[in-house]
């Protein structure tokens, strides 16, 4: 064990004792509280980005293993992809617990609330640092419980309702993984994840087993990511407050769960023997039927949370559809919007928040005239929502064109087809909240105003994160081509599987007519 | 006293007779005192078994039952004392000396 | 001869004790009267006693006797008293409730 | 109701089948002579001349220090039901002679003394002994139900375990010794075995006068 | 390791009866120190008993002839893997019991009855997991029954008393069936070692009889379905120790006795049909002790319809003995990880109850609010009874599931996920009312050592999260019979 070693468990002790201490907090106990909660994402930004450092440079990966069972371990490991998707949940972690901060101002229960919002954390940086398929398993399962609390928070009957439905899915999806996981571990023993997978010399005795079990890990993760039949939690859990949406919605529970399928595709089978067992295809058709029909279910939404669910349940599955691709630049057009959709989602829900906090309003047709109220969250709403459909040069421009890429790469060209319909769905219904905003005139008062702020139009605190994200929404796209984007991350990631040359030969063959 | 084999057998099949009057009564009376005594009807022809064994041998009579039964007798008489308080205590709490009909056992 | 006639006496006692040990565990697990259960159980016990006798196990004979039969049905009589006195407490404490 | 008529009907089939396998079960059991040879052999070591006491007190005392211990929970669990009703007034229906018991008590005495004390060569032993004595103070509180001879109850207490407490001593000194717990050197095994037979036996007649009085003192 | 050659020459089987005992007495003899006698007895056994793990993992099973008579003729106590771990297991969970008695009861009248009656309930499960002889057991279950009835009924009251006459009974039916059993084997074979038996037993009708009424004896006093009736009132209803004790530790004896006949003398039986029908039974316990918890008002009697279900676990041991081939300790490392689990679970809601004045379930958030400790107590240890990751809950599912799918018993592995899911339903039903709005309300003052002790028992779960490896490797060192 070496120093990595340790900073990786440093990392995850960094939110999960802030949390547990903020939980035996009394609610009055402000400073502390704040303190310890800011005082743990900074630790842990800072050290994930020590480690990137280290990954970047030396090229190392760091592991660190307990004994569980005979044989298996739990192992949590450092490699570019969980560095990846650790770094995306430290940032946010840091701007949503600022907004959560300011949003739950004077609401009861802030102890619990944040303890589990730390611990939520935890378990999402335990998911990125899982070093295989076992302790992915056990991190996913602890999110489960971690999340429960936050859907019910309020504690309204609705509320409750949601969380029943929720851990119903989750549950379900999760007795389903650990089924497949057991069977996988009784075939395969229990494998460190590797570049290509460890499954290949069982394909020829195992091959209907290791097709079964690919779809029992598709369903256990496909909850989470919202997969078409498994979504319909997603949007149900709208009822939590708006720091909570945009942490499930961004980064925490959905993003775990694509995770897990990229993982399994790339670490697990291995792409190539993904595409040799025939399950890449049903997984890829899966998330384009997904993205339709996640759009089209946003369309005919009019409260502006559940619009923008749904249009999560669409946009994750991209990352999925990359994943499924099979291919260098389908790869890192799927991972690129891990990062890019996460900014941007929270990005939304948080502007979505503000508006409900500042002014009461809840529904598309209520935005009449907010743009002249409150010009910094509709510019940042309207840069994220903009980004979403794909405008260049914004981040989800990105991810579409080398999503597009990926699909002629792999010969299917029906792909950029459905990107192209999926992208006109998006400005179907991300335009109207947006022209509304902008440019009708309000008549009457607000629903519900409450900040009157004279310098500021909403409290700073739940401003500064969102111009925040929405910068970083921004500049993600606008330099892409820096060595600090995550479109530059990716590629580097993405080296790791098809080695250095291949990945830049196929994108250079495609930017350069 | 040297004990025939064939003298044996009835014992032997009494005692199974016993125990099976003793499981039928404790499952079909509901009177607590019968039940009761259902159980030390099992246990007698329990012994009964037992000491049958402990006379068939041909090395003599074995000693080792006799202590076994001896000792059963001890628990049978403790349990039995337990009981039969408790029954009182039962009767006292809920004015039935029966148990309350609320599963398929008993 | 007089060995066939001992042989045939002793089986044919085992044979009665047996089926009258039979036959009282029967009655007295039928349960009509409680009193009568609890009395027939101590003849039993005296009859097992008897049997024990007969399977050579003297020690066992005279415990059963001692304990099976008399501390046993000693605590057994004494629980159908205090029952029978819970019952009429219980009968009498009913028909005041009902007088007023 | 249904389920109870149904499990009415089933059970007396069910007890036939039973009674059916157990007599085949019973009937085919060999003939064989068990641990007869094994204590036969063993009985010069046993310290005692008749085997079922050597079974009892020496061979399987972990099993008749353990009966000792579940006579003495039973008082305990009796006790910890409730208090005790008095006696019934005539818990023997029909005439009880009281002239006639309390003739009969030191015969018992005597009886149990000399059932305790012959146990090492002949049939008795503490049990049967304890029995005979306990008998004896049960006819004394049937003679005498309304004015209780009663010892305090620390000293009820003691009495009661300490059957349990010597035997677990001798036993305990056994395994100190290096004779194994519930061992005795041999050439104390007579003493030993005739000292826990006869404070097991007052304790087992001190036993059975509590389970008859049932539940604990006081009122 | 040095410290295992050092332990090799110690004899500590015995010591783990006598300690027990000998604080029952004391207990008993001065029933006005009783709680401190049961305490001091508590450490001490605690420390025995992991002196004994150590020693069996260190130089295997210890088999102790008593008195120096060597079976058949004298009796044995068994000290190996299986043994020893049941014994540490109830050393951890009695141990937790004791200090939280010592705020729950006091020094109350009550109280005194309840440390005597609980010394000799701890000292009857040890003398019987160390016991190695037929007979020997009986007594010892016996003991046991006498003890935890006399538990049950210290609540008074209608129902708990009902129950434990129904509870007496119907163990007293189960021991007598045990002892038949006990007969028929001693008059197959003339002993009544079980090493002897095992070595001896064959396919025929005694003892196939005899291992049907043991079998059968035996489960119906570990309230296994559709025998169950008399659990839930006579756990949902005794003082918060009491139920403990009983779901965490008294539930898992006749499981013991059953795994270990079958483990030492009839390895070589298969009666047919007996893993479907076992199988079957412990579905339906798994499932109808699941709906129940979902169904009942009380938070009590949702703890103890859980431990109806979860007995239904156990016996998945018949489907799993004969086709996998760890599959017995899977079970066990489950029983051990469901001990733990009920006890904080159950102590907890003892906690909450006393705080509250009640506990019923729908009026209990402002009390969970209140008492963060017992809450998440009640939170960790409800998800080592799910099987959520990282705790013990997790590994003995893990396991299960593992054995199940290793034989190829894919309807058996799918109960164990579908009573996960159940036990989640009724775990998370117990957690909503902490999640209600209101203020928290801290109830009743309450001793810390009561919102203490739980709380470490969950912490204690989790700690059996990492414990899988040692726990088989101890396992491992179980004497089991048969020819092969």
């Amino acid at each position: 064990m070496d120093m990595g070693a340790h900073v990786l468990l440093l990392i995850l002790l960094s939110s999960l004792l802030p949390g547990v201490a903020i939980f035996f907090l009394r609610e009055e106990q402000f400073v502390l509280r704040t303190a310890l909660n800011l005082g743990g994402a900074l630790l842990k930004f800072l050290l994930i980005i020590g480690l990137l450092v280290g990954v970047y440079r030396d090229g190392k990966t760091y592991s660190l293993s307990v004994n569980l069972l005979p044989g298996i371990d739990l192992v949590l490991a450092a490699d570019a992809l969980s560095l990846l998707f650790a770094t995306l949940s430290a940032v946010l972690w840091l701007v949503t617990t600022i907004y959560a901060i300011g949003y739950l101002e004077d609401s009861p229960n802030r102890s619990r609330f944040f303890g589990f919002f730390s611990l939520c954390v935890s378990a999402t940086v335990g998911i990125a640092f899982s070093g295989n398929l076992i302790t992915l398993l056990i991190f996913y399962e602890i999110l489960t419980l971690a999340t429960w609390p936050l859907v019910v928070h309020r504690g309204t009957p609705e509320s409750f309702r949601a969380g029943r439905i929720y851990l119903a899915y989750t549950l379900i999806g999760g007795a389903v993984l650990l089924g497949a996981v057991v069977w996988l571990t009784l075939l395969a023993g229990s494998e460190p994840f590797v570049v290509g997978g460890y499954l290949q010399d069982l394909a020829a005795d195992h091959g209907t087993a290791l097709m079964v079990i690919f779809a029992m890990l598709m369903a256990g993760f496909g909850v989470k990511a919202a997969l078409l039949p498994l979504h319909s939690w997603l949007p149900r859990a709208m009822v939590a407050p708006a720091p909570v949406s945009a942490l499930l919605h961004a980064v925490a529970v959905v993003k775990a769960g694509a995770f897990g399928i990229v993982r399994v595709l790339n670490d697990v089978y291995g792409v190539e023997l993904a595409a040799d067992l025939g399950v890449a295809l049903p997984l890829l058709l899966l998330a384009v039927l997904t993205i339709i029909y996640g759009s089209v279910r946003a369309v005919f939404a009019d409260d502006l949370k559940q619009r923008l669910a749904f249009s999560t349940v669409s946009q994750v599955s991209y990352i999925i559809l990359g994943a499924a691709l099979a291919g260098p630049i389908g790869a890192v057009g799927g991972l690129v919007h891990l990062v890019h959709q996460g900014i941007m989602k929270i990005t939304l829900f948080f502007c979505a928040g503000n508006f409900a906090e500042t002014l009461g309003i809840h529904r598309v047709d209520e935005m009449r005239g907010v743009g002249r109220r409150m010009p910094w969250t509709m510019t940042a709403f309207t840069l994220a929502a903009l980004g979403m459909i794909g405008i260049p040069p914004l981040a989800g421009f990105i991810s579409k064109w080398y999503l597009g890429l990926g699909a002629l790469e792999a010969d299917m060209a029906w792909v950029t087809g459905v990107l192209v319909v999926s992208s006109l769905l998006n400005a179907l219904y991300f335009l109207p909240p947006i022209l509304r905003g902008w440019f009708s005139r309000r008549e009457g008062p607000w629903p519900d105003e409450r900040h009157g702020g004279r310098w500021l139009e909403t409290h700073w605190m739940l401003l500064l994160p969102t111009v925040t994200v929405a910068a970083m929404a921004l500049g993600m796209g606008l330099l892409a081509s820096l060595a600090i984007s995550p479109l530059y991350w990716v590629t580097f990631i993405v080296e790791f599987e098809y080695g250095y040359d291949h990945i830049w030969s196929a994108i250079f063959e495609w930017e350069t007519p | 006293m040297a004990t025939d084999p064939v003298n044996l057998q009835i014992y032997l099949a009494c005692g199974a007779l016993l125990f099976v009057m003793g499981v039928h009564a404790l499952v079909v009376r509901r009177h607590l005192l019968l039940k009761i005594l259902a159980i030390n009807i099992m246990g007698s022809g329990i012994f009964m078994v037992l000491l049958g064994v402990a006379a068939g041998g041909e090395g003599g009579v074995d000693p080792v039952p006799h202590a076994l039964v001896i000792t059963g007798i001890v628990v049978a008489l403790s349990a039995t004392a337990v009981a039969l308080v408790l029954m009182l205590r039962v009767k006292a709490a809920t004015g039935l000396a029966r148990l309350p009909r609320s599963g398929p056992e008993d | 001869m007089s060995e066939a006639i001992t042989f045939w006496l002793l089986t044919g006692f085992d044979v009665l004790l047996v089926l009258t040990l039979l036959g009282v565990a029967w009655r007295l697990l039928a349960g009509r009267d409680l009193f009568r259960s609890v009395v027939l159980f101590i003849a039993f016990g005296l009859l097992l006693s008897l049997a024990w006798v007969r399977l050579s196990a003297p020690d066992v004979a005279l415990a059963e006797a001692a304990i099976g039969a008399g501390v046993t049905g000693a605590l057994l009589l004494v629980a159908l008293g205090r029952l029978r006195r819970l019952e009429t407490r219980a009968f009498r404490r009913g028909k005041r409730g009902k007088k007023p | 109701m249904t389920r109870h008529r149904a499990a009415a009907t089933l059970m007396p089939l069910m007890s036939l089948a039973l009674a059916g396998l157990l007599v085949v079960a019973v009937l085919d059991l060999p003939p064989q002579s068990g641990l007869a040879e094994p204590v036969a052999g063993a009985m010069d070591r046993a310290g005692v001349d008749h085997p079922v006491t050597a079974v009892l007190l020496n061979f399987r005392a972990y099993d008749t220090f353990l009966e000792l211990a579940v006579l003495l929970l039973a008082v305990l669990a009796v006790w910890s039901l409730g208090r005790r009703d008095p006696i019934p007034a005539r818990p023997v229906q029909g005439p009880v002679l009281h002239g006639t018991l309390r003739h009969l008590i030191p015969v018992a005495v005597v009886t149990g003394g000399y059932l305790v004390w012959v146990g090492s060569s002949d049939s008795g032993g503490a049990f049967q002994g304890g029995a005979v004595l306990g008998a004896a103070g049960v006819m004394l509180m049937l003679s005498r139900p309304r004015e209780l001879p009663m010892l305090p109850a620390p000293l009820q207490r003691l009495g009661l375990a300490l059957g349990v407490c010597v035997f677990l001593a001798v036993g305990t000194a056994g395994l100190l010794a290096g004779h194994g717990f519930m061992g005795y050197p041999p050439d104390w095994a007579y003493p030993l075995i005739l000292g826990i037979e006869l404070v097991a036996a007052l304790s087992i007649a001190l036993t059975l006068v509590l389970l008859f009085l049932g539940g604990r003192h006081g009122h | 390791m040095p410290s295992t050659a050092f332990m090799a020459d110690v004899i500590l089987a015995p010591w783990l009866v006598i300690v027990p005992l000998v604080g029952a007495l004391l207990a008993g003899l001065w029933p006005a120190t009783a709680r401190w006698w049961g305490l001091l007895t508590a450490l001490a056994t605690l420390v025995l008993a992991l002196l004994l793990a150590l020693q069996v993992h260190g130089q295997g099973p210890v088999v102790l002839a008593l008195g120096g008579w060597s079976p058949p003729l004298g009796i044995a106590l068994v000290a190996d893997g299986l043994a020893s771990l049941m014994v540490l297991m109830t050393a951890g969970v009695g141990l937790a019991i004791s200090l939280y008695a010592l705020g729950y009861l006091g020094g109350t009248a009550r109280g005194r009855w309840f440390w005597m009656l609980w010394l000799w309930l701890w000292a009857a499960m040890n003398a019987l997991y160390l016991s190695g002889d037929v007979f020997n057991l009986y007594v010892t279950l016996e003991l046991v029954v006498l003890a935890s009835v006399a538990l049950v009924a210290l609540a008074g009251g209608a129902a708990p008393l009902a129950a434990a006459m129904r509870y007496l009974l119907v163990s007293l039916l189960g021991s007598m069936a045990y002892l038949m059993g006990v007969v028929l084997l001693y008059g197959a074979y003339g002993t009544l070692d079980l090493q002897g038996l095992g070595a001896q037993v064959t396919l025929s009708a005694a003892p196939m009889m005899a291992a049907v009424l043991m079998t059968v004896g035996l489960l119906v006093k570990s309230a296994l379905f559709p025998l169950h009736v008399w659990l839930p009132p006579a756990h949902g209803s005794a003082p918060a120790p009491v139920s403990a004790a009983l779901s965490a530790l008294v539930v898992k004896v006749s499981f013991y006795l059953i795994l270990r006949l079958w483990l030492m003398v009839f390895p070589e039986l298969t009666l047919p049909g007996l893993d479907l029908l076992m199988g079957g039974l412990a579905a339906a316990a798994v499932l109808w002790g699941g709906v129940m918890a979902l169904r009942v008002s009380r938070l009590k009697q949702v703890v103890a319809y859980s431990t109806v279900a979860q007995v239904g676990y156990l016996f998945l041991l018949f489907p799993l003995l004969w086709a996998a081939p760890g599959g017995w300790q899977a079970v066990v490392f489950f029983a051990v990880a469901h001990g733990v689990a009920k006890a904080a679970v159950f102590l907890a809601a003892g906690t909450l109850q006393q705080a509250a004045g009640h506990d019923r379930l729908a009026e209990l958030g402002a009390v969970m609010r209140g008492r963060l400790k017992t809450s998440f107590a009640l939170g960790i240890a409800g998800a080592s009874l799910v099987g959520l990751p990282l705790t013990g809950g997790f590994i003995a599912k893990w396991l299960l599931v593992q054995s199940a799918l290793e034989a190829h018993l894919w309807g058996w592995a799918v109960v164990v996920l579908g009573g996960g899911l159940l036990a989640g339903a009724y775990v998370f039903r117990l957690l909503g009312p902490a999640f209600e709005p209101g203020p928290g309300d801290r109830g009743r003052p309450l001793p810390a050592i009561m919102e203490w002790v739980p709380l470490s028992l969950a912490l204690l779960t989790i700690a059996l999260g990492f414990a899988g490896t040692p726990a088989l490797a101890l396992l491992a060192r179980t004497l089991v019979g048969g020819g092969g």
